[in-house]
């Protein structure tokens, strides 16, 4: 069993599932020949054919509209947004048109919009958002952004699966840094649950993606002193495990949400109202944040460094939350 | 200004010129003609009764209606064929098009006064109605938007090896907004089996066509995706039929979609609120004199398929069609309000 | 002294400015001879011109790009969204084009984006909804949302005058319900300032617009029974008026988070995160959160009443803090 | 397959088919002959040597450039007026069209070597450069976002009187995107004093043009908008300039916009880390015989504006320029790390 990256499990996940279901096809821009624009679909035009595996026009609008359609009229389409940031032309689409559609007509619209999102890979501006939020606030999507290969794998399986309109957000600074050795055989991980990464029972810290990787380092180095931080990773955005962070706030009675999306109305603040709702009592410190700064992704990796969340940050949170 | 036309009103009229060729239009049979007639009243006797029941307070909302157009949206959706696996995408002003693709009137009511059994279960409103049933797709709002969807349908019907085609509309209005060229755009390149009816009614709310585009003919865009476009007189149910069975035809065999613009008139204000002021008066008395039913009346008389008698007699039919629609809709309860939380997600 | 509405507030604001400053110039469908869908801009094409009253093609991402880059030119376009909920086509300029433009090129974007939103008119999904949550997570922008005439024409006047691109939310709600009499001359309400419209000491209601009022009878109903409930209305939505919820909250122990935007990934959240770090020893009780149901907004009176908050659900929350 | 050439392999070109007509072109005088040659020069020499750095390993992220393109940047571009209150709105293979409206490179290199005292401070990427003291306005990423805006600045120079007109540019993947649809519609309505340019350049990335769009010719999209569409050689300098020059002299007479296709080809890949296999041998072959300096250089000489000698002179002169402009940029400070959160908002 051959250790798998974070994007290769996306790929497998992808090819299993066109072998699985003769429904489900992929649709993007330079996903054919080319293979897409991080090699995803690499190979997929001459196993699968252009039927299958269509290269469109640069129109994110149509891609997501089409893929509606399609999914409406009975087939599994899986559109590539060649970076999740360009999902803002077809905005619409996503959240009046594919979110509202089985409310408001019965239809249902089985259908995956997957990309890559997230930072610190100097994308600048406009390849490197974290456009997540967007949508969890927009009843009648699904949304998910796994951290690990196996969590990839298995999220993507089920959202293809899934009878209604998924966004699933791939981290793209995982893409090659992350492996892991995946099991045999067929796997799901059900939209909705989320995973503790790590146990602990001093703090807790709730976030997902990227994010995971350095909590889960944070807490290796807290560890050596004695102080055992739990990390839950959501992996499903929406619904969220709403469960499992009340349980682990319940227990570690500190707490810390963490995203790499900018701080002012990103999803943390969801959370936070969840737990000062229903895990009030348990709460020994204040619920803190650690996210990105208000502004766009800047460009040059001094700047950028300083933008987004990183283990001094986050350790220094921790340690506000700890003596609190 | 003409107002409202009663149904008796437009019962029969004798004398009113048609200017409608008697030849063989391709594609119609005889059983056609008077079926063609039959919608464009069900369609025009259905909306004023809408408007009827929106003045004694019993629809909430807007109330947008398609009088003058009934001959686009009657003559391009019948020349689908929801037995060869085709589907509707229709839009504001094409109730005609939900009856001409087997719609009963019942389910209109059932949408305008928002009953639990209406096809959105009262959570979307006036002609946003779907029917999944039916292969009908209801339109959401945003104008244009529906384009995308309708290209997808129509490529996943291709892709199972079905002959169906998909047929959608949008106005001179909205034919300005994004998701037209992307959506078209698609279409051509995949050469989808698609046929998209422009409503060119010389208004999108109060803004004529000076101020929404400068090309000469909105069909002239065909050229944009190198597909056909063809201007026609959109108030000839005739016309509207023959060109949109032959898109039809043509995309049914794999050729792709075409672009038809459909000329009319918007003989009544944007929704029932408005006042239609901006329009000057004798662009509607003009247009008048092209209404799609009188005329296409006056027509089958010359040409003898009706007289006085069974003119009177379809009226009347429809006129009991309506009343029951009506009646059932108005006996048919209201949703539970807990049912406004379910159905966010399929299972 | 006559009473003005709220809608001819946003009418006065909008004719005061354009006579003040001749770079202020309209946009919109329908705005011109007609007056716009709500007549807001009744008489303007008259008295203006077509140059400064410039009815548009239906294009939204074009009126919104079109305004950015003529505010990058030195003019100050407000631009008309028909109703707010079409903003998602022109969501990409929004987001992308106007809110990152300053960050990235110094350029100046002084434009404001203004509509009608809201529900309980019976709009169904498409003509109902409150948008404004889209637009509060993305750094760049402004987002504002009047409760009162007062409030309404002061913010729009801020909003002209402000040289970054305002997002201003009109709740149609409010157009003709609301009243009151307006002081003579010009004045503005700043920018990121909210206002306590009515003082208590036993629980706080922080919330905006069309809730606002809701919030106000509720706490005049509880006021007969003893207790006194603070009304926080924040008129600006980002930035926000931190200090302002704090220190009530601070004062009242008790808070209940109040909108009308759908709950999950509602602007609460982002409310309750501030409190939760920073007023978290002043807590007498759970934050609390009413807003509506995690659906589009459905049509019918019944399910919108259903969805919607309303004084029931209110005063529950309420009485469930009180009691905690 | 042509490799990267270094300026002393693109140095003279004595027997290069060139195949431009001398002639009287339109808007040119003498002495832009020569200026035309040193832009286009300046330009590849520049994008080598960010290719260069990029190996050094010296600049993040994407490197986007224009090899094959130039004539179609500075062309364009030279037909504007700053004096005149022209601004540009320039896209990712353009950056002949920056030097041609008056850039300096060094400013090329400040900005992909993110230094502080670059147009962007660092805070956005590669060719997104603007420049507010120069009115050119560097684009965003997502394809024909830029369109809206470009024409909303040209409508702002016409309210306020001003006879400046603005240019714009697009791909042949971009021109899919909705807002090439909206934007140009709207300035058509508005008689907008705008000119854009569709850089056809055979491929969007890795998609032909057979997967992008189904008319025979992007320029016909004109007639969608009822303005003049022109399509024309991208890789003749003078053929270029001719077109776009008329087109702004329209614009500037308040005759409204027009829509000029470029076609040439993308002699690299998309970006540097692209390998461009999926373009045919063949096909780059052809059209290196195009070159757009090359065929100029030849041209020039035939006409004996220019010998050898002040050839040679030229390029030293260019490298020279090239040399001074990296080396003030590497000079040059990269930001303070937390001016990242400075300047979200205008005061
Ligand atoms: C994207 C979008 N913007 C604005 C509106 C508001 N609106 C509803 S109908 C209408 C006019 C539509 O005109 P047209 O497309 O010609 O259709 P018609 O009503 O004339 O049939 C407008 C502006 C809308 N529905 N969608
Ligand atoms: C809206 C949008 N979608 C996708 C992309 C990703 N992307 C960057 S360049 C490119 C191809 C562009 O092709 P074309 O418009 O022909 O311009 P060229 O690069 O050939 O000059 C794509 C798909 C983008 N920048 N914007
Ligand atoms: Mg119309
Ligand atoms: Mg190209």
């Amino acid at each position: 069993m051959a250790e798998v990256t974070y994007i290769q499990a996306i790929t497998d996940a992808l090819r299993e599932e066109l072998i699985r279901d003769p429904d489900v096809f992929l649709l993007g821009e330079d996903i054919g020949q080319y293979g897409g624009a991080f090699r995803v679909t690499k190979d997929f035009l001459e196993e699968f054919g252009p039927q299958r595996i269509m290269d469109t026009p640069l129109s994110e609008s149509a891609i997501i509209g089409v893929a509606c359609g399609a999914a409406m009229a009975g087939m599994r389409p899986v559109a590539e947004m060649q970076f999740m940031d360009f999902i803002t032309t077809g905005f619409n689409q996503v959240v009046n048109v594919c979110a509202k559609m089985h409310y408001r007509s019965g239809f249902k619209v089985p259908m995956v919009i997957r990309g890559p999102s997230g930072g610190r890979v100097n994308g600048g501006p406009f390849h490197s958002q974290n456009p997540e939020a967007w949508f969890v606030r927009t009843p009648g999507l699904k949304v998910v952004a796994p951290s690990t290969p196996y969590d990839a794998k298995g999220l993507l399986k089920a959202a293809i699966r899934d009878n209604n309109p998924v966004l699933y957000f791939e981290h793209k600074y995982l893409y090659r840094r992350i492996k892991e050795e995946l099991p045999e055989g067929d796997f799901i991980v059900p939209i909705g649950k989320g995973e503790i990464k790590r146990s602990g029972k001093d703090a807790t810290v709730i976030t997902y993606a990227a994010m995971v990787h350095l909590a889960l380092e944070v807490a290796d180095d807290l560890s050596k002193e004695g102080v055992e931080i739990e990390v839950v990773d959501l992996r499903s955005l929406l619904p969220y495990d709403k469960d499992l962070i009340l349980d682990s706030v319940r227990r570690c009675n500190r707490v810390l949400l963490l995203h790499e999306d900018t701080l002012t109305g990103g999803l943390a603040g969801e959370w936070a109202a969840l737990i000062a709702e229903h895990a009030f009592e348990y709460l020994d410190a204040p619920i803190k944040r650690v996210a990105s700064v208000d502004t766009p992704v800047p460009y040059a990796p001094v700047l950028e460094d300083f933008f987004l969340p990183n283990k001094e940050k986050i350790t220094k949170a921790l340690r506000d939350l700890l003596e609190y | 200004m003409p107002k409202s036309k009663s149904n008796s009103q437009a019962k029969s009229n004798p004398g009113f010129k048609h200017d409608i060729v008697d030849r063989k239009y391709e594609g119609i049979k005889e059983k056609d003609y008077l079926q063609l007639l039959y919608l464009m009243k069900l369609t025009r006797s259905a909306e004023n009764r809408v408007v009827k029941l929106y003045r004694q307070g019993k629809v909430v909302g807007g109330v947008y209606l398609g009088t003058g157009m009934e001959a686009t949206a009657v003559g391009s959706a019948y020349a689908l064929d929801r037995k060869k696996d085709d589907a509707l995408f229709p839009l504001i002003r094409d109730l005609g098009a939900h009856f001409a693709f087997g719609q009963h009137p019942k389910v209109y009511f059932l949408q305008y006064l928002n009953r639990a059994n209406s096809p959105t279960k009262g959570k979307d409103g006036n002609i946003h109605l779907s029917d999944s049933s039916k292969n009908i797709i209801g339109m959401i709002s945003h104008l244009s938007a529906m384009i995308p969807p309708a290209v997808g349908w129509a490529l996943a019907l291709k892709m199972r090896g079905s002959k169906g085609v998909t047929m959608n509309y949008i106005g001179n209005g909205g034919s300005q907004v994004g998701d037209f060229h992307e959506g078209l755009n698609f279409a051509s390149v995949r050469k989808a089996p698609f046929v998209l009816i422009i409503e060119n009614n010389q208004y999108a709310y109060s803004t004529p066509n000076t101020l929404q585009y400068a090309c000469e003919k909105l069909s002239d865009r065909a050229i944009a995706y190198g597909i056909p476009g063809y201007q026609i007189d959109g108030t000839n149910v005739l016309e509207v039929f023959e060109t949109c069975w032959r898109a039809v035809q043509r995309a049914r065999s794999g050729e792709g979609p075409t672009l038809i613009e459909a000329v009319s008139m918007r003989m009544r204000g944007h929704s029932e609120h408005d006042d239609h002021k901006y329009v000057p008066p004798h662009l509607l008395e003009e247009w008048a004199k092209k209404d799609p039913i009188r005329r296409y009346e006056a027509f089958l008389l010359e040409k003898g398929l009706m007289d006085e008698k069974s003119m009177t007699e379809l009226d009347q039919r429809v006129e009991k069609e309506i009343d029951d629609a009506v009646q059932f809709a108005e006996d048919s309860p209201l949703p539970e309000p807990q049912t406004a939380a379910e159905g966010v997600y399929a299972d």
